[in-house]
């Protein structure tokens, strides 16, 4: 069975309208730039977006939010997008917060088949209106429940037609709970290889969870907060 | 090293508190940083003390920003700014990062907030009427975190104070916090209420008491911060 | 390549029953092979088909054994025998193993029983009066697997229909299984009970009903199993 | 903060009588060979065992078994050992068998500080005989507790003096989850580098989970079902 496919716009074959889908990625750090791209082009709409962050106005989650294609976002933190807040204040965009731990825990969730989890994150806030609040030994917890996404997209470094992936430094973060998470995964890397040249030991994401695999191009791995020892000379 | 300053006049720098949370370092700690005043204590860490900075979106050992020219887009830490390691890093993934955050791995966590409350509420993500941007890993954080040392500004800018005997905004977490760092005084939240434990260089328990709208306990002698 | 023989005359043998269950593999699938008749499955992998085995003690990408002399004790399978990878592998801890196996990514189980009921309830972990070994990863298989197949002889040592109403033993899992390849048929668990859709070639669909104590479905003509 | 003891017997102060500690490994495959014979030369007794397998009879936590240390086995799988037979059925031993990824899950939730988990493993089983069942989406869950261990012993490949740990092939198993997972984790590796020499992104286990870690020595690496080509041809 062949998972490698030519380029974005072949990836993403089937994401309809009102589909929900989810996008690795915190901030603009290892998002999957090739498949946002394609979905621009692709003019797909009422899309339900789980991804930490919804990008920046010309970058990221803020291309597809620029062309009205997202009904909702479900993500952690929103900010740094005017376009974002402007939809969001006319009404035109849903949104739902959610703690970044619980975010992360509900994909993993999903991926390893656990239909809910307990988290203390957002105990005695309004994250806790209308949920289950459970006791153990002593201290409280949320019930959350598990993701229940369509497609997962995530960006990896390095992959194989096996659809293994090698996530590199902080561009790991949320990729490899969605890329577990999703019905169908789609995984865009720097470099793809063949099936053997991944040492085994060293994979981030198993071949089982992806679905389809391609090589991305022209990554401008666009940096959100540019901070150099100039600036601030000890830290 | 001894620095008075700031807009307070006697009252300490954001570079003075953040030196001051640093003497609540300990050798081995694994601490988490957040944004602002947090970041700095990183700059303070007292000779002979080795700590390991968490960053959550993924990383163990975050070192300092990089040379100009060396940043790379792939290694940022929670505020995304471009950041290095240091020997001994690792990186993981965000499920790991709050899962070792909530499994109280992490022996310190230094943030900000908007306001604190005399049972150690933490008020830091939203104000109603305002836009909302989310919460991050600021509810994680604060719901899990064995020592949370909040570092902020005694008084907002309209000069109302920020340590209250509820907060008025929305909750970021409960009965959280233990200790907050002010430009004016360290304060320990207790089952009483708030505990005056030392004040700025030159600042008058007086003044620490009006500018405290929560119940402060003031026992015996204060001492003065020592730098 | 058909082959007759085994201990039931015109009966498959172990090896046959094995290249049944091959037949139900699909291009692409995730498989977990169980320890005895499910792991001579491999042997019997159809020409253009291509699956990954997974192994649930942390590997996918199970290969053959290894040569003598080549032998890993670090790479083992579920059955500790030494083994080795095919290219593609990888290598994860035991909670990764059993998340996915959860969330449904594993497309067939293969794996033996001492009984099934005509529920689809298995039984094959545990005999009242005797060691009990445990369950191992068996539990956690049948009650997650989306699609099991039990190899297994359709009759005890003793004789007696290991196809029954209900076990007697205690039981791994309920209403799980979906089919059962014996040396003698090949049966579906349906919603109205067991369902007869193949027989061995050369063996009676008499003899069928009168080994299954289980009820039966017999409909129509039942072909013979294809080799 | 030195992490780094001399060996094992260092390593292990402080399990002392009536301890609950875990000790990684499948099989015989990654066992942490030289805290066991430690704690058999120690006689520390009355352990409680938190294992995937109790080892065989002169190896492994056999050997633990044979010196009567050993109060009770908390494991998915118990063959393979005659001593530990005897005791059993002489009610020497108690044993809890669980499923083997309740198991895993179980040390899993206590690293990522989720008190409970849902599981399907057992339902309708004696397993679930006493305990908690939920439905989700019509499927039946058991919720099963995070485990609560004094002590977690794991064996890992290579390891540096922050405590970062790299597991190889089916060695790793057990072994990152437990080193989780114990209020105190004591690492033995093959080869210990110092901090920096390892590539952050192949870390499996982050040196925040370890506490203690030496140079093991003397590895035998037992092999319990040595299988070759030449015994079976294709497989």
């Amino acid at each position: 069975m062949n998972k490698v496919y030519k380029n974005a716009s072949t990836a993403i074959t089937g994401i309809n309208d009102g589909a929900v889908i989810m996008l690795g990625g915190f901030g603009l750090c290892g998002i999957p730039e090739n498949c946002i791209a394609a979905l621009v082009s692709s003019g797909v709409k009422e899309l339900t977006c789980i991804s930490n962050n919804a990008g920046v106005d010309n970058f990221g989650i803020g291309l597809m939010l620029k062309q009205k294609q997202v009904k909702k976002m479900i993500s952690s933190y929103v900010g740094e997008n005017a376009e974002f807040e402007r939809q969001l204040l006319s009404g035109e965009l849903e949104v739902e917060l959610i703690p970044q731990g619980t975010l992360a825990t509900r994909c993993m969730a999903a991926g390893y088949g656990m239909p809910a989890i307990f988290t203390p994150a957002g105990v005695g806030t309004e994250v806790a209106e209308g949920k289950e609040i459970r006791v153990f030994n002593g201290k409280e917890y949320l019930l959350e429940y598990a993701f229940d996404a369509d497609y997962a997209i995530v960006k990896a470094w390095k992959g194989d037609t096996d659809g293994n992936l090698i996530y590199k430094d902080t561009a790991r973060n949320f990729n490899p709970l969605m890329a577990m998470a999703g019905k169908v995964t789609i995984a865009e890397v720097e470099e793809l290889v063949p099936a053997g040249e991944l040492d085994p030991n060293q994979i981030h994401t198993p071949g089982i969870y992806v679905h389809r695999i391609f090589k991305g191009e022209h990554y401008e791995k666009r940096i959100e907060q540019r901070t150099v020892k100039k600036v601030l000379s000890t830290l | 090293m001894l620095r008075f300053g700031g807009d307070n006049g006697m009252a300490l720098s954001k570079e003075q508190i953040a030196q001051r949370i640093a003497q609540e370092l300990k050798d081995g700690y694994y601490v988490n940083l957040g944004i602002g005043i947090p970041t700095l204590v990183a700059n303070y860490i007292p000779a002979g003390i080795n700590v390991v900075l968490q960053s959550e979106n993924g990383l163990l050992g975050m070192g300092p920003f990089p040379f100009e020219g060396k940043e790379d887009p792939d290694l940022i830490n929670a505020g995304k700014q471009t950041i290095t390691t240091v020997p001994g890093s690792a990186f993981f993934d965000s499920a790991m990062s709050f899962g070792m955050i909530r499994a109280g791995k992490v022996d310190l966590t230094v943030l900000g907030a908007m306001e604190v409350s005399e049972q150690g509420d933490i008020a830091n993500w939203k104000i109603p009427g305002k836009m909302v941007k989310g919460m991050g890993g600021a509810m994680d954080l604060v719901a899990s975190a064995k020592n949370i040392i909040v570092a902020m500004m005694h008084v907002n800018p309209k000069g109302e104070s920020k340590l209250l005997p509820q907060c008025s905004l929305p909750l970021t977490g409960k009965r959280c916090v233990k200790k907050i760092v002010t430009e004016l005084a360290v304060v320990e939240v207790t089952e009483n209420g708030f505990k005056l434990l030392e004040r700025a260089p030159g600042v008058t328990v007086k003044e620490i008491v009006e500018k405290t709208a929560g119940k402060l306990i003031v026992e015996g002698d204060i001492k003065e911060m020592q730098f």
